[in-house]
């Protein structure tokens, strides 16, 4: 019942919120100079005024914004302007698996990876572990992604011909850039997990567990990764942001069709249609992200009360 | 209990989505992979522009014609392609002044779904393809064609056969298109011209009001012939252009009409067109189409094997609508391979065509277009075998890459050039336009910026087109560059306001860009700053030219100089660099319509002249076409126009002779 | 516990009389005073001293910063100076190498001895054209990119002192035959520049905002976080494409440069501009927890405004999460900047900024040839600036928060 | 002659930091019999709970380590144990409570979750039978509604209550020693006597030996049977409850005894305190270590640490430990320093 009256606020604000960036990124879109109809070849008037009627873009601004809520309301983000063959939900139909796939395993990377460096380092704080994770995970912090992608694709393509330069489709295509879209996070992720760890282990309640007679595996594992992985879980909402970010550069160097790689030529050509398609799909996915963070916040702290 | 089993819930999702991300359809290799840089904007033949397209739609369509490799290759090594009656045409004939086409299509010409293609497919679709509302770019190179730009323009008089289409469509979607009725144009009563309202800014507000509301309408009398016995021999209608019926401003209209109206009641209609049966595309048979010219053009064959003109299946489009009908289910197609599978922004898969006239010379049975926008990545799948021909490898990579045999270069129709904003003080006195062209060292870039074995340009038509021999400008020249500043009024670039380079996002763009700008720096003394825009933008001040110096680049539609120069007539679409001749203009006009290829030439040259005289452009390079083909790959020839027909690629199956096919291509 | 005086007197009564007892008081408030002296912050550098991994990074960094602020005054070949003939791409080489000043200025001064020389000749004018236009090319305009006052006084001082003299192209040359290590020099100031000025912008807007949000909380509160929710949710490549665009019409750089703000300037308020809002975030969550504490009552109590109490008694005990932070939101600032120029986004050439060398380095690396002096150095300058930055960022979190200290 | 059931000789504790060395605990030695009560005082930071932890090898290494000394506990010495033997002994021999009962129960699972683990691990217990035997426990220590309540989690829970969880949890396996680490500090006063008597009851009930740590003299008489005060991580004194109370002969535990609040005294009574600071334990004094606080002091006191004299049997009555060279003169202190306090 809670977690109902929960979802049904949050339903709300994301409206809102959606209703906000729509119409920000609406009339951000129209004042960016440029237009839909600009190609290198320069449109003759009498074909730019047909285009123009074509996509409602001679209507006053007003009316094309009504027109445009409304029916993005009905989820229908109207044709594409420069994928003429495709409306905006067919794009969007064939781009998001490919980006969701690509985030989830970059997420799932870093979670594991992540998770487990910082769980390590902070058991065996001081050890060698320690440091060499913490070193690692700076890197992984501290090196852009698409400079880590290129000397990944150096080492894993080239040098030791592991996996294929580029490509979606199967899964060792998918390996290499989920590796390095995972990379960044994984640092951050391994260091709030040891940080958290290392201020759980000095809690009481470790003491109690251990004076219990339980081994170090159980407490661990029972009783510190819990609370530990709070601030991890905080992370995710702006890591799935982060992680959508990264996609756009890595898509790129690694030819993967997916959300990012329209929108960004959507952003860049001017298609608004498309553009504001991704832009809301991101708004939402970022939302539910988010409030699923807070959601599992509350199931994994007992004391967490949800409003 | 929730709470207990949430990790596990998670943990659970997670692991499905994993195992659904890796499910996801895989495809096996195609015989042939290549990189088709960009997206393609459509498959539809009417709407396409740009290379990318245009290797897709000559793959899936076949026109008349086909530019197919013919005669002995140049010293460059490229095959001459020229336009035979090798497409859907087996034979075509001229009438002896060069002005009437007659094409006859060949009996085993199929579509993909079995019909038969005939000359009604092509009539149909060249009228899809010239229809105002269709707003093909490309519309102008049927131009050339009898009535076919009134018919686009829709500029009509008193007098002429016209075409309505009732405003009775079943889906807002182009076609089909709703009943047409054929008739003659009565009367044509249009709103004052704008010239007559542009000085009444004293006259009272209802009369602007007015003339806003009828702005654009029109009316048509149109008088039509009865055919059945029993009704009056003709029929006279009046008729508005109203795509929602709705007839708002044609009352207003109709009072602006002086004297009586003759009829009082108006219908709406979708368009009144010229009538197409007078635009001179006439289908005399199944098998035969008439195509009757303005004037002799020269490069008329080139047009038609041009893949704007490729046909179309008009029952295919008029049952799935524009968009739809180019969908891998949906698509009906004539060319050597049919369309199996499109990912947007990953791959097109084609599939050999088996109704394909000449199927059996067609080897490769599956074809991969990849749509891979970075170089780098592109290069790197080339290299490791995922791709068997990449069309962009970057220029960085060039010099290394330009020693390996699989490497396939040679000079094409595409120049590069900076526009420069005559309007703008200081760039609007010719002196220092010609100054800073000849601050330039273009060799240097040629050799040491691009490095892809790019011709440095003093002209802008690229050489090698037949018959023409281009403008010699001088090359690099300092002293002279100081020299017409210093006549132009800025000794040492004294004075002088800074001048801005623009262009568009690309490295190798910005290096070009900062060569300039040292040259210029160095040699002339002249403070200049870069400017960098993405796409949209760049083109945005290009169009409203918000800019002094504009990195551009043109891509010759057809091997002839108009291609070219036509782009920088007075006012042309293209041209946004503020310049005009009038003796240019004119020699661009006479030349569409000459008949003699020597003087046709002629008039080109002399209007090139005059553009390097007046340097609205500085020419930089002639772009070379740079493709690495694989050694198994064969038939793959160098040509001016960077044209490779992907049903003439063959594998060759066995391994060992591999590079001497490529140093026979090439060589 | 220990730390804390003693302020109850436990003196025996009958030892006491009013006088001792209120000396005694004064020598415990004294005591108390010098007690404050141990300050979190003097605390939390001693803590930050003795951990020695963030004592190398900030020295690291201070060295890095120094450099770059001299850049113009080391002896560097010209950062934008191309020489694509000769000189494109040369791996890492000692062969000394001469700017060329030298002789620039001996023909000049030749040619205007011959002109003092010259009392009467028709080609006198011809001669005096000839010298300006030599003083208008000179390499001093051409080697460095309009630099202002400062840098240029810095240059000339590092002509004065070094002439000729450059180091040579040891970290080899670009593509353009532009020296490696110069244009990573110069690079560090924008870099480091757009790292500072962005983080100050977001550190100025994002401190006011959380600490307005969580200071009056409820409804303000609230409508403050959901704007900061859904300007979590705006993908800011829209903006930056906006705003980029918008700067870069001639009109309004026209207009900024009268006021003398040139774009990168703007680039970087722009950055800063967006990464606002997580700082935001975390000063609101303090304030939250501080502002029922006693001394903001106390503050109440004593009549203090509410931005007073705000901006003087909250901001203050914040600050120590906010540099925390702070060291998190340089380097990632440096990187988002990395990221644009990949985009081709970032500042404009011939500004140099390491985002774009790194970029231009990535280019280069390809199976069939491995330019590796162009990524490696930029990439190591870039790796450890940020390595530093991220590893002081955690000291100064331990130090400063005993709480989370390993110990 | 009873054995005792844990011998702690010459336990040495010290922890390794930045700022030096932290000699926790030095030279402890101490004797528990089977349902005894030990009561171990001393301030803050005097060693007394590192000295427990050690005993349960719960100390953290690094910093802390442990230096010299044995503690026998069923016929092997505790510190030479392997970690994975050491665990059959935590929890199941030797159980122990802590101070805190709000930080000391894990927020994220519930009581039960926490309760069952300990009987699932030591006694073999299937799920459904840790459960029973759990709300068994809880019915014990007084819990209504044990049943119910089990399935909640420790903030659902008053401070008292946890305590009482706590107790259950340390009592699951019937164990032979409980250590009690201020079990009562952080609770209300009519509670902490609720959690006494019930300590006190269970005792009774098992017979478990308890080590009672504490800084309140006044639990201390309530419940303990002899008495240990450590200062400075030394023993200082050790003797039973009465005889602490009746005649301390160390001036720290006089002090101590002094600063306690007495409902036998008259109610305008002021209290002392001791004066000065607690040592710092990373320079020790290098001898004594109250000396610098201690009204008594000499030189003598300033030059070696003093040697424990031990008056009496350990087992008889009245068998008294304790550290001070002024031994003598502050019993004599002690019976009369009450008479000296000056009335307000």
């Amino acid at each position: 019942m809670q977690v109902l009256v929960f979802l049904l606020k949050r339903l709300g604000w994301m409206l809102i919120t959606v209703w906000v960036v729509f119409t920000l990124s609406f009339f951000l879109m129209r004042a960016i100079p440029g237009g839909p109809l600009n190609g290198e070849r320069v449109l003759s008037e009498s074909v730019r005024a047909q285009l123009e009627q074509r996509y409602n873009l001679d209507d006053p601004l007003y009316v094309q914004y009504t027109t445009h809520l409304w029916n993005t309301m009905c989820f229908d983000f109207g044709p594409s302007y420069k994928l003429q063959d495709f409306t905006v939900n067919e794009v969007l139909a064939q781009g998001f698996p490919v980006s969701a796939a690509l985030g989830i395993l970059g997420m799932t990377f870093a979670l594991l990876l992540g998770m487990t460096a910082g769980v390590v380092s902070a058991v065996r704080r001081t050890s060698i572990y320690d440091f060499s994770f913490m070193l690692l995970a700076t890197l992984g912090i501290a090196i852009p992604s698409f400079v880590l992608a290129s000397m990944a694709i150096v080492l894993f393509v080239f040098y030791f011909q592991i996996f294929p330069a580029a490509g979606w489709g199967e899964l060792k295509q998918i390996v290499l850039p989920a590796m390095c879209l995972g990379a960044p996070f994984a640092g951050y992720i391994a260091r709030l997990t040891r940080t958290g760890m290392l201020e759980v282990l000095s809690n009481d309640y470790i003491r109690t567990a251990y004076a219990k007679g339980l081994s170090t595996r159980t407490v661990i594992l029972r009783h510190a990764l819990r609370g530990s992985i709070l601030p991890v879980v905080s992370y995710l909402g702006p890591a799935c942001a982060g992680i959508l970010t990264g996609s756009l550069v890595l898509e790129k160097i690694f030819a993967i069709p997916g959300m990012g790689s329209h929108f960004i030529e959507a952003a860049l050509q001017r298609d608004f249609t498309l553009g504001m398609g991704a832009l809301l799909t991101y708004t939402v996915l970022l939302y539910v992200m988010n409030t699923l963070v807070d959601l599992s916040y509350s199931f994994i702290d007992p004391r967490v009360v949800l409003e | 209990m929730v709470r207990k089993f949430f990790p596990l819930l998670i943990l659970l999702v997670l692991l499905g989505a994993v195992v659904w991300a890796v499910s996801m359809g895989t495809l096996p290799r195609a015989d042939f992979v290549f990189n088709n840089g960009a997206e393609i904007k459509t498959m539809d033949p009417a709407q396409a522009t740009g290379s990318p397209e245009g290797r897709v739609i000559n793959a899936l369509f076949e026109g008349l014609l086909r530019s197919m490799p013919a005669g002995e290759p140049d010293e460059l090594g490229r095959i001459p392609m020229k336009p035979v009656a090798r497409g859907m045409a087996d034979r075509f004939t001229v009438n002896a002044d060069g002005t009437v086409y007659r094409f006859h299509i060949r009996e085993n010409a199929r579509w993909t779904n079995g019909d038969p293609v005939t000359a009604t497919d092509f009539a149909w679709s060249w009228m899809r393809f010239l229809h105002p509302e269709t707003a093909s770019e490309y519309n102008y190179q049927l131009f050339y064609v009898r009535g076919a730009e009134k018919f686009n323009t829709v500029q009509l008089a008193v007098g002429d056969k016209v075409e309505v289409e009732l405003a009775d469509r079943k889906t807002p979607e182009l076609f089909p298109r709703g009943t047409i009725r054929r008739g003659i144009l009565r009367e044509l009563i249009l709103p004052p011209p704008a010239a007559d309202t542009a000085g009444t800014d004293n006259q009272e507000a209802d009369a602007a009001d007015d003339i806003e509301a009828i702005s654009g309408k029109a009316i048509f009398v149109v008088e039509f012939q009865n055919e059945s016995s029993n009704t009056p021999a003709t029929e006279t209608i009046a008729y508005a252009v109203s795509a929602d019926g709705s007839l708002a401003g044609i009352d207003e209209l109709k009072q602006s009409y002086r004297g009586d109206f003759p009829l009082s009641d108006i219908q709406p209609c979708q368009h009144v067109l010229y009538d197409f049966n007078e635009v001179g595309i006439q289908v005399l048979s199944p098998q035969d189409l008439e195509v009757t010219l303005n004037s002799a053009t020269a490069f008329f064959p080139e047009l038609v094997a041009f893949y704007p003109l490729h046909p179309v299946h008009r029952g295919c489009v008029e049952q799935y609508g524009a968009r739809r009908f180019t969908k891998a289910e949906n698509i009906v197609t004539n060319g050597p391979f049919r369309l199996k599978e499109r990912r947007i922004r990953d791959r097109i898969r084609l599939i050999k065509n088996e109704q394909y006239w000449n199927a059996a010379e067609v080897e490769l049975a599956s074809i991969d277009v990849m749509s891979i926008q970075s170089e780098t990545t592109s290069l790197n799948m080339y290299l490791t075998g995922q791709l068997d021909w990449d069309t962009t490898p970057p220029n960085t990579m060039i010099p290394i890459l330009k020693k390996r045999d699989d490497f396939v270069s040679t000079p094409f129709l595409a120049s590069y050039f900076y526009r420069v904003n005559t309007a703008k003080p200081p760039l609007n006195h010719p002196k220092v336009r010609r100054a800073l062209n000849l601050a330039i060292d273009k060799r240097s870039i040629v050799d040491n910026v691009v490095k892809g074995g790019q011709l440095p340009a003093s002209s802008f038509v690229p050489p090698g087109m037949i018959g023409y021999e281009g403008y010699q400008g001088s090359g690099h020249n300092v002293e002279l560059a100081r020299q017409l500043l210093a006549e132009a009024g800025y000794p040492n670039g004294k004075g002088l306001p800074q001048i801005e380079i623009l262009y568009n996002t690309a490295d190798s763009h910005r290096d070009i860009a900062e060569v300039i700008q040292q040259d210029w720096k160095k040699n002339l003394g002249i403070n200049v700053i870069l400017r960098n825009l993405e796409w949209g933008s760049f083109l945005d001040s290009l169009r409203t030219g918000d800019y002094m110096v504009a990195r551009s680049g043109w891509i010759g539609d057809y091997p002839d100089p108009n291609t070219f120069l036509d782009m920088f007539v007075t006012g042309g679409p293209n041209n946004q660099t503020n310049w005009g001749d009038a003796k240019y203009d004119h020699n661009i006009k006479m030349a569409k319509s000459e008949a003699d290829p020597a003087a046709r030439m002629q008039l080109f040259v002399e209007a090139e002249t005059i553009l390097m005289e007046h340097q609205p452009i500085m020419p930089i390079y002639f772009y070379v076409s740079k493709n690495m083909v694989q050694p198994r790959i064969q038939g793959f020839h160098a040509n001016l126009q960077d044209i490779h027909p992907l049903h003439l690629i063959k594998i060759r199956r066995t391994g060992s002779a591999a590079n001497d096919a490529i140093s026979e291509d090439t060589n | 516990m220990n730390q804390t005086p003693t302020t109850t007197t436990d003196e025996q009564p009958d030892k006491s009389s009013k006088r001792t007892e209120l000396q005694r008081l004064a020598e415990v408030m004294t005591a108390a005073r010098t007690q404050q002296g141990v300050s979190l912050w003097s605390d939390g550098w001693k803590r930050l001293k003795r951990n020695r991994v963030s004592m190398i990074s900030l020295w690291t960094l201070v060295v890095i910063v120094v450099l770059a602020i001299v850049t113009p005054a080391l002896p560097l070949q010209s950062p934008i100076f191309q020489n694509v003939k000769q000189r494109e791409l040369l791996p890492p080489e000692f062969k000394t190498f001469t700017l060329g000043i030298a002789k620039y200025d001996e023909t000049l001064a030749s040619k205007r001895q011959e002109l003092q020389a010259m009392s009467t000749s028709h080609d006198l004018a011809a001669l005096q054209v000839e010298i300006e236009g030599l003083e208008a090319r000179h390499p001093i305009n051409v080697y460095w990119n309009d630099p202002n006052f400062i840098s240029k006084a810095m240059i000339e001082f590092r002509i004065f002192i070094f002439g000729d003299y450059c180091i040579p192209s040891i970290c080899g040359t670009d593509k353009l035959g532009r020296d490696v290590l110069s244009r990573v020099c110069w690079g560090s100031r924008v870099s480091l520049a757009c790292g500072l000025i962005a983080t100050l912008v977001s550190l100025v807007i994002g401190v006011s905002y959380g600490a307005i949000a969580g200071y009056f909380g409820g409804r303000i509160d609230n409508i403050m976080m959901r704007i900061i929710d859904v300007a979590y949710s705006i993908p800011f490549i829209f903006i930056v494409i906006f705003i980029m665009s918008f700067l870069s019409s001639p009109k309004v750089r026209d207009t900024l440069h009268d006021y003398g703000i040139n774009q990168i300037t703007v680039f970087f308020l722009m950055i800063g501009a967006i990464y606002w809002l997580t700082m935001a975030r975390v000063v609101r969550g303090q304030v939250l927890s501080l502002k029922n504490e006693q001394f903001v009552d106390a503050a109440k109590t004593i009549g203090t405004s509410q931005w007073g109490i705000i901006f003087k008694h909250l901001v203050p005990n914040v600050m120590g999460i906010v540099i925390v932070y702070l060291t998190l939101t340089i380097p990632a600032v440096i990187r988002f900047e990395a990221f644009l120029s990949f985009l081709g986004m970032g500042v404009q050439a011939p500004d140099i900024s390491w985002g774009m060398l790194v970029n231009e380095g990535i280019q280069v690396i390809t199976p069939i040839r491995i330019y590796w002096w162009m990524i490696v150095f930029s990439g190591f300058a870039l790796a450890l600036t940020l390595f530093s930055l991220n590893f002081l960022g955690d000291g100064v979190r331990d130090a400063l928060d005993p709480k989370l200290k390993n110990r | 002659m009873v054995q005792p059931i844990l011998q702690v000789k010459n336990l040495e504790v010290e922890f390794v930091t930045d700022d030096g060395i932290v000699r926790a605990v030095n030279d402890i030695s101490f004797d528990l019999y089977p349902g005894e009560t030990l009561g171990i005082v001393g301030e803050s930071g005097s060693g007394k709970s590192v000295a427990n932890l050690t005993i349960l090898g719960l100390i953290p290494q690094p910093p802390g380590h442990v230096k010299g000394g044995e503690v026998l506990f069923a016929e092997q010495d505790l510190l030479k144990l392997s970690q994975r033997q050491f665990r059959t002994i935590r929890g199941k021999r030797i159980a122990m409570i802590f101070q805190d009962p709000m930080t000391a129960l894990n927020p994220f699972l519930t009581i039960q979750d926490q309760l069952i683990e300990v009987s699932m691990l030591h006694l073999g217990h299937t799920r459904a039978a840790a459960i029973q035997h759990a709300v068994e426990l809880l019915e014990l220590v007084g819990i209504p509604a044990a049943a119910s309540r089990i399935t909640e989690y420790p903030h659902q829970f008053s401070g008292g209550m946890r305590q009482r969880v706590m107790i259950a949890m340390a009592l699951s396996c019937e164990p032979d020693i409980l250590i009690a680490d201020e079990p009562t500090t952080a609770l209300d006063v009519t509670i902490q006597a609720q959690i006494l008597d019930l300590l006190k009851a269970m005792q009774d009930k098992r017979g478990m030996a308890i080590i009672f740590i504490t800084h309140d003299l006044g639990v201390v008489a309530s419940i303990c049977d002899r008495v240990l005060v450590m200062y400075g991580g030394r023993k200082v004194e050790q003797t039973d409850t009465k005889t602490l109370f009746a005649a301390a002969r160390h001036p720290y535990t006089l002090g101590l005894l002094h600063s306690a609040p007495r409902w036998d005294q008259p109610q305008l009574t002021r209290l002392q305190s001791i004066e000065g600071q607690p040592p710092d334990m990373m320079n020790l004094p290098a001898g004594c270590a109250f000396a610098p606080r201690c009204q008594w002091k000499t030189d003598e006191c300033l030059a070696a640490v003093p040697e424990l004299v031990s008056i009496g049997s350990e087992f008889s009555e009245g068998s008294h430990v304790f550290a001070c060279i002024h031994a003598d003169q502050i019993q004599q202190a002690g019976s009369t320093s009450r008479e000296e306090l000056p009335h307000a």
